[in-house]
């Protein structure tokens, strides 16, 4: 393996160009139990956090701006984002130990295309953007057309994320992701679920995103647990609605880490916890986080 | 005498018997012994065994005095980790 | 297979060191900068042996390609104590008996050096989950979480006096 | 908290009892200490392990060309470079042990060794490794006890007869072995009793998780002879295995033990240690061999998988009459599983008079299993201890009470036969029964329970040496190593013995030429048997030196005592000789102060411990976690409390590991599909409270300080007193381990169904 460190986006394109089975990364958190676990070496590893916009958290006025390779304790650790976007923080908080958050990325934790990965559910709720390098220039598409299926994404050859851009929520709104795994640390998701909850002037949900993951091939929304809060007080029959509309949403597998009927129900756990979790801080009642 | 009680893993050598008196004032002379009387024994006992005697276990017991009136019992060696 | 030159600092001192570009820091440290106390327990950033700083950071030298080590400020295990002073942290594992095997010692006190150095008066809890990377087979963390508070006091009040 | 037997009676020591620093504690918190792997001799060439993708299949050939011819290759070995010791006519379990580090005929399970790679580094040793073309012809493969019991079931090894089965069966089967206790009247017991339960158990393979990678460094010589640097329990054993295989006189090995990264009874045997001699011998230069993670899960040992089948009958007044236990334990690819123990400690802490516990002793295609902590005792002790929380119940009877009324006491006939001396099960139940904890309030939302556990403890073979340096410092020497903080006893036996400050004392562990033999470290011996042996150097020292006392006094030995760290004459009329003085004037006392002590150790002293825990149970996610856990153990004598209760927690977190997530989980295929720290979950710190440690000492009488041994016994409760606290938080009974949340939640959702 070869080795480079490009301190611009074009020579960093450059050097994905310039060799046929050249790699990006950023943590390298994924990427080396990967190839120690025997999956093919890449020839060429192009290392991106030299990149001085893609480690740059930057808040502008209705946005922020997050470097794809930026550690995530870089996030966890901003008063201000994690104000704005508690749930987003957490979840990018609870990728692995700190360690890991220390080389951890969102840009890695979204490409490397685990179906469990931890922030996506997170970003998806928040309709964050990834903004995409390619040879002719940057291209932005929602974080959720991103991944394709487990370990697979829909980015071309020579393609890497450069930033994630996710708008400032509006008022009265609160987000969350919790999940669950075996142990409290050091695990990968059995099931995670994303929520952002705007209220209205009553209390009543005035838009819910939910989403979740380790529950299918990609991480997904559920448009009928949506729907069935849009518009409605968040109560036991509301959530009920949303823990039912999450567990049919689930397409999962049988695997070491749990089974079709444990995760289907979970999920629906999961989902209605990370509702309630989510509008409480929309009515500005903070909580602590429900599960790790 | 003493007395020599026998598990029940021995039984498809010693039969009925589950307890017996006997006189031999070492392990090696009672093993001897008693691979007269059980033909086979012998070789089980002495492969990988502990004696207890009045209680104590003692591994590598062969050439082990057995005070008279003693209760002697053949365990499996107690290793650990 | 291809060899990188790599300049970083370590433990204070600026050092040089020729690593195979596709290898570990961890590999690194030990085979070609002879830093034997940055240990392998499982090379997939799962059990936290070989937790070192790098730019005051703590993180896993096995999860580290070596030549991203160019530039930057290492410090391992071996760069701790003072020339005539343990660190508070490595007193108190002696004193606190934090130790058994002693295999995942020099990974606990990296992390437990970066938490304090963050966090002078965490929990019990923060203690824990800072700690969490880093598993510790033989003492089941009771006296590794009260060294770890034990230091962190006693550092506070020296600072204090200070 | 420490809970002596008899505190008015309970001597004073000034060092035993007290928390020393341990002598290796600097080199271990500054990175100084050396393992296994940190070893780099000049000239060292690196290794690599090819092995087995399957769990069962024939060797047809294995060609080592390419591999050979690879660059910076130096050594290939496969079988045919280790002598045949079936053909030699070799006892069978030394015919396995060969097998089971290089595959011969047959690969066993997925991970099994066929050759090996020496070459100038580890990535050209890896890639060589790789290299090696192995031809196999699978064959159909057995996972379980149940599959390889089953009728028509694939056998592993041709040739195996059930050992002690009645009668001798007639064809091969995958039964090594059957155990078998009886005593009283089965039927009368269960007619005698009141409420009668019957109920299975199954536990899943696990692995004792130790840090550091099994690794070594192999020095061959010329001549015939070879140092070997490595990392285990015990390295006069590693020595014996080693030079088994190779087919050498043990003494062709100089073994130095490196600092051990934790055993738990897994590193009481060899895997690298005769390839890396065989490839040094072949390359003509050092090499070392380290297993990586995913290694050590796949070809080291784990404890058995199992299943078990227990029936216990008690009376209305809680008396248990009688109890029918069958088991069956998966020894992986070759005979050995801990049955044997789990069928003498299964019951081993009641008073039962009419039983039968039969176990057996079942090969499959995992890999060989290696001794845990207590081994086998936590796999019974789970069922066991399930099913009398059960009974207690069911009979509404505190569970603590139900134990105390069976419990087994000096004089009682144990269930394995000979006759217990002073034991103090009585005592950790009591000392339950009187903590803070027991009688807290159980909180919100929680449950609490608890169980017991037993083990042996042993004794063994073990010398020491202890030199009076010409400072008059003392050097302890045994060749035991230390896995859990042993030198540190070791130091305050000296410091005790001589009466001196016990920084004064420096405590080693050296090699098979500088020391005599030692057994392994395990079973909890080395402070009672070691321990011992060094107690005994230190008495007939301060002889010697009361002899050179009384000679520098021109009076009779009778008239010195040794007191405080010096001589003194009886009548107070000479200035006191320290160790110091007496050490200056050795040369002309009669010469150089050492002595060497050897000894077959006897009279280990069985160790109880009673353990308490409180849960919190998610019943929507069907997560489990322990709020509160609390451990009484009888240690004996606590040598240094630090580290008794060091193996006390330790125990009790590996427990809480299998009662939640610990297991081996295979593919149907026969491969691992979880040899990793992140699937292989034990637990991290953040998931823990405190583990509250009761010392119980009820010394035992045939040790001068009274040690049982504290190592083993703590692990035994942990799964069950889990299990009888889960059921008391949410009313289900889990009776397979491990209580995975997926378990769980099943098993809430079924309740009342």
């Amino acid at each position: 393996m070869d080795y480079v460190a490009p301190t611009t986006v074009e020579d960093a394109v450059g050097a994905l160009a310039s060799s046929p089975d050249s790699r990006v990364f950023a943590g390298a958190t994924d990427l080396i139990p990967q190839i120690r676990s025997g999956r093919p070496e890449p020839g060429l590893l192009v290392d991106l956090k030299r990149i001085d916009r893609l480690t740059a958290v930057t808040e502008n006025d209705a946005s922020w701006t997050i470097g794809a390779a930026t550690p995530t304790s870089r996030l966890t650790e901003d008063p201000a984002f994690s104000g704005q976007f508690p749930g987003l923080s957490e979840a990018a908080g609870l990728i692995g130990s700190d360690q890991i958050q220390n080389r951890s990325s969102l840009g890695g934790n979204l490409c490397n295309a685990s179906p469990a990965a931890d922030s996506v559910p997170a970003m998806l709720v928040n309709d964050t953007r990834a903004v995409i390098a390619t040879a002719d220039g940057t291209r932005t598409i929602p974080v959720g057309d991103v991944t394709t299926g487990p370990g697979s994404t829909s980015l071309s050859t020579g393609e890497f994320i450069v930033e994630f851009e996710v708008d400032k929520p509006p008022a009265d709104t609160g987000d969350a992701y919790i999940r669950m795994i075996p142990r409290t640390e050091m695990d990968i998701a059995v099931v995670g679920a994303g929520a952002r909850i705007t209220l209205d002037a009553d209390g009543n949900c005035a838009e819910a995103r939910v989403a979740l993951g380790a529950v299918a091939p990609t991480a997904r929304r559920v448009a009928d647990a949506e729907a069935a809060l849009t518009g409605q007080p968040i109560n036991d029959d509301t959530l009920a609605a949303v823990a039912a509309a999450a567990s049919d949403a689930c397409d999962p597998i049988d695997d070491k880490r749990g089974t079709i009927a444990y995760r289907k129900q979970v999920a629906g756990v999961l989902a209605k916890r990370a509702v309630r979790l989510a509008a409480d801080r929309a009515a500005g009642i903070t909580t602590a986080n429900g599960a790790h | 005498m003493i007395t020599v009680k026998f598990s029940a893993s021995l039984r498809d050598l010693t039969g009925e018997d589950d307890e017996i008196e006997i006189d031999a004032p070492t392990v090696r002379r009672l093993i001897k012994l008693l691979d007269e009387r059980y033909p086979g024994i012998g070789e089980r006992l002495n492969d990988a065994t502990s004696v207890a005697i009045n209680g104590e276990i003692l591994p590598d017991a062969i050439y082990e005095d057995i005070p008279d009136g003693a209760e002697v019992h053949f365990l499996a060696t107690i290793a650990g980790g | 297979m291809s060899r990188t030159h790599v300049s970083c600092n370590i433990n204070g001192d600026d050092v040089d060191f020729l690593s195979e570009s596709g290898g570990s820091l961890l590999n690194a440290l030990r085979d070609d900068v002879g830093l034997m106390g940055v240990k392998e327990g499982c090379g997939t950033g799962d059990c936290g042996a070989c937790s070192v700083l790098m730019d005051d950071r703590v993180t896993c030298a096995c999860l580290i390609f070596a030549p991203e080590a160019e530039g930057r400020s290492i410090v391992t295990i071996e760069g701790l104590a003072g020339a005539d002073e343990l660190h508070p942290l490595q007193q108190c594992f002696l004193e606190g008996a934090a130790l058994q095997c002693g295999v995942c010692t020099p990974g606990f006190l990296m992390a437990a050096k970066a938490l304090l150095d963050n966090n002078p008066n965490p929990t019990e809890t923060e203690v824990r989950y800072a700690l969490a990377g880093n598993l510790c087979r033989c003492t089941g963390y009771d006296k590794i979480i009260r060294s770890v508070l034990d230091a962190a006091e006693g550092m506070r009040q020296n600072g204090a006096q200070a | 908290m420490t809970m002596t037997e008899d505190p008015k009676n309970a001597p004073s020591y000034k060092w035993v009892g007290s928390r020393s620093i341990r002598p290796d504690g600097l080199d271990k918190v500054t990175g100084k200490a050396r393992f296994g792997a940190d070893l780099k001799l000049p000239n060292m060439l690196e290794g690599a392990v090819t092995r087995s993708p399957h769990a069962h299949a024939r060797i047809v050939s294995i060609d080592t060309s390419a591999a050979e011819a690879m660059p910076g290759v130096h050594a290939v070995i496969t079988a045919a470079d280790l002598p045949d010791l079936a053909e030699a006519g070799a006892k069978t379990d030394d015919v396995f042990m060969s097998a089971k580090v290089l595959a011969r005929d047959k690969v066993l399970w997925e991970g099994h060794p066929v050759a090996a790679v020496a070459a100038t580094s580890r990535e050209q040793a890896r890639a060589a490794a790789d290299a090696i073309d192995v031809v196999y012809e699978t064959l159909p493969h057995v996972l379980t006890v149940d599959e390889a019991l089953a009728d028509g079931a694939p056998v592993l090894h041709d040739t195996m007869i059930t050992k002690g089965a009645d009668p001798v069966p007639e064809h091969a089967s995958n039964a090594a072995s059957r155990a078998l206790h009886e005593r009283g009247e089965l039927d009368k017991g269960f007619a005698d009793a009141d409420l009668v339960l019957e109920r299975e158990y199954t536990t899943k393979p696990v692995h004792q998780g130790y840090i550091e990678p099994h690794a070594c460094v192999a020095d061959a010589g010329q001549d015939g002879r070879a140092e070997l640097f490595v990392s285990s329990q015990g390295h006069f054993s590693m020595r014996a295995m080693t030079a088994t295989t190779l087919g050498w006189e043990p003494s062709q090995l100089n073994v130095t033990p490196a600092e051990i990264g934790g055993g738990f009874g897994g590193k009481t045997t060899i895997y690298l240690e005769p390839l890396a001699v065989r490839l040094s011998t072949k390359a003509g230069r050092p090499v070392r061999l380290v297993m990586d993670r995913g290694e050590v899960f796949k070809a080291t040992g784990p404890t058995s998988g199992s299943r078990m089948k227990i029936k216990m009958g008690v009376t209305n007044d809680g008396q248990i009459t009688a109890a029918e236990v069958w088991m069956a334990f998966e020894a992986g690819a070759f005979p050995g599983s801990p049955v044997g123990a789990a069928a003498m400690t299964a019951i081993a802490c009641y008073d039962i008079p009419n039983f039968v516990v039969e176990g057996f002793d079942v090969v499959c295609n995992k890999p060989k299993v290696a001794a845990y902590r207590a081994p086998g005792a936590p796999i019974i002790a789970y069922g066991i201890e399930s099913i009398i929380d059960e009974l207690a119940k069911g009979i509404e009877m505190d569970p603590i009470d139900l134990r105390l009324k069976n419990a087994a006491v000096e004089g009682t006939q144990a269930s394995y036969g000979p006759q217990f001396p002073r034991i103090g099960f009585v005592e950790t139940l009591e000392a339950i029964r009187d903590s803070e904890h027991y009688k807290s309030p159980v909180p919100e939302g929680c449950g609490r329970g608890m169980a017991s556990g037993f083990w042996f403890n042993i004794g063994g073979n073990s010398t020491a040496t202890v030199h009076i340096n010409e400072d008059g410092n003392v050097n302890v020497i045994t060749g035991s190593p230390d896995i859990g903080g042993s030198r540190a006893s070791m130091a305050l036996f000296a410091a005790e013995e001589f009466g001196i400050d016990v920084d004064r004392v420096s405590a080693n562990i050296a090699d098979t030429q500088t020391i005599g033999f030692n057994d392994v470290t395990g079973g909890s011996r080395v402070t009672l048997a070691t321990g011992s042996v060094v107690i005994d150097c230190c008495r007939a020292i301060k002889e010697d030196l009361r002899r050179r006392a009384a000679k520098t006094w021109d009076c009779e030995v009778d008239d010195v005592e040794w007191v405080d760290g010096q001589a003194q004459h009886a009548s107070g009329t000479e200035t006191p000789l320290s160790l110091a003085d007496l050490a200056a004037k050795a040369p002309r006392t009669g010469g150089p102060i050492s002595v060497t002590k050897s000894n077959n150790v006897r009279g280990a002293g069985a160790g109880f411990t009673t353990q308490l825990v409180d849960v919190e149970v998610d019943d929507e996610l069907g997560v489990c976690r322990v709020v509160r856990y609390t451990t009484a153990q009888d240690a004996g004598k606590a040598i240094h409390p630090s580290y008794v209760e060091g193996q006390m927690q330790g125990g009790v977190v590996q427990g809480i590991g299998w009662a939640f997530n610990e297991e081996y989980i295979h593919r149907p295929d026969g491969t691992l599909d979880n040899p990793s720290f992140l699937d292989y979950r034990i637990p991290v710190a953040s998931d823990l409270p405190m583990i509250e440690t009761i010392v119980v000492e009820v010394p035992n009488p045939n040790h001068p300080y009274g040690v049982r041994g504290v190592g083993e016994a703590g692990i035994v409760p942990p799964m069950a007193a889990i299990a009888n606290a889960i059921d008391d938080a949410v009313d289900c009974r889990l009776v397979d381990l491990p209580m995975s949340p997926v378990r769980l939640l099943d098993a809430i959702n079924q309740r009342g169904e």
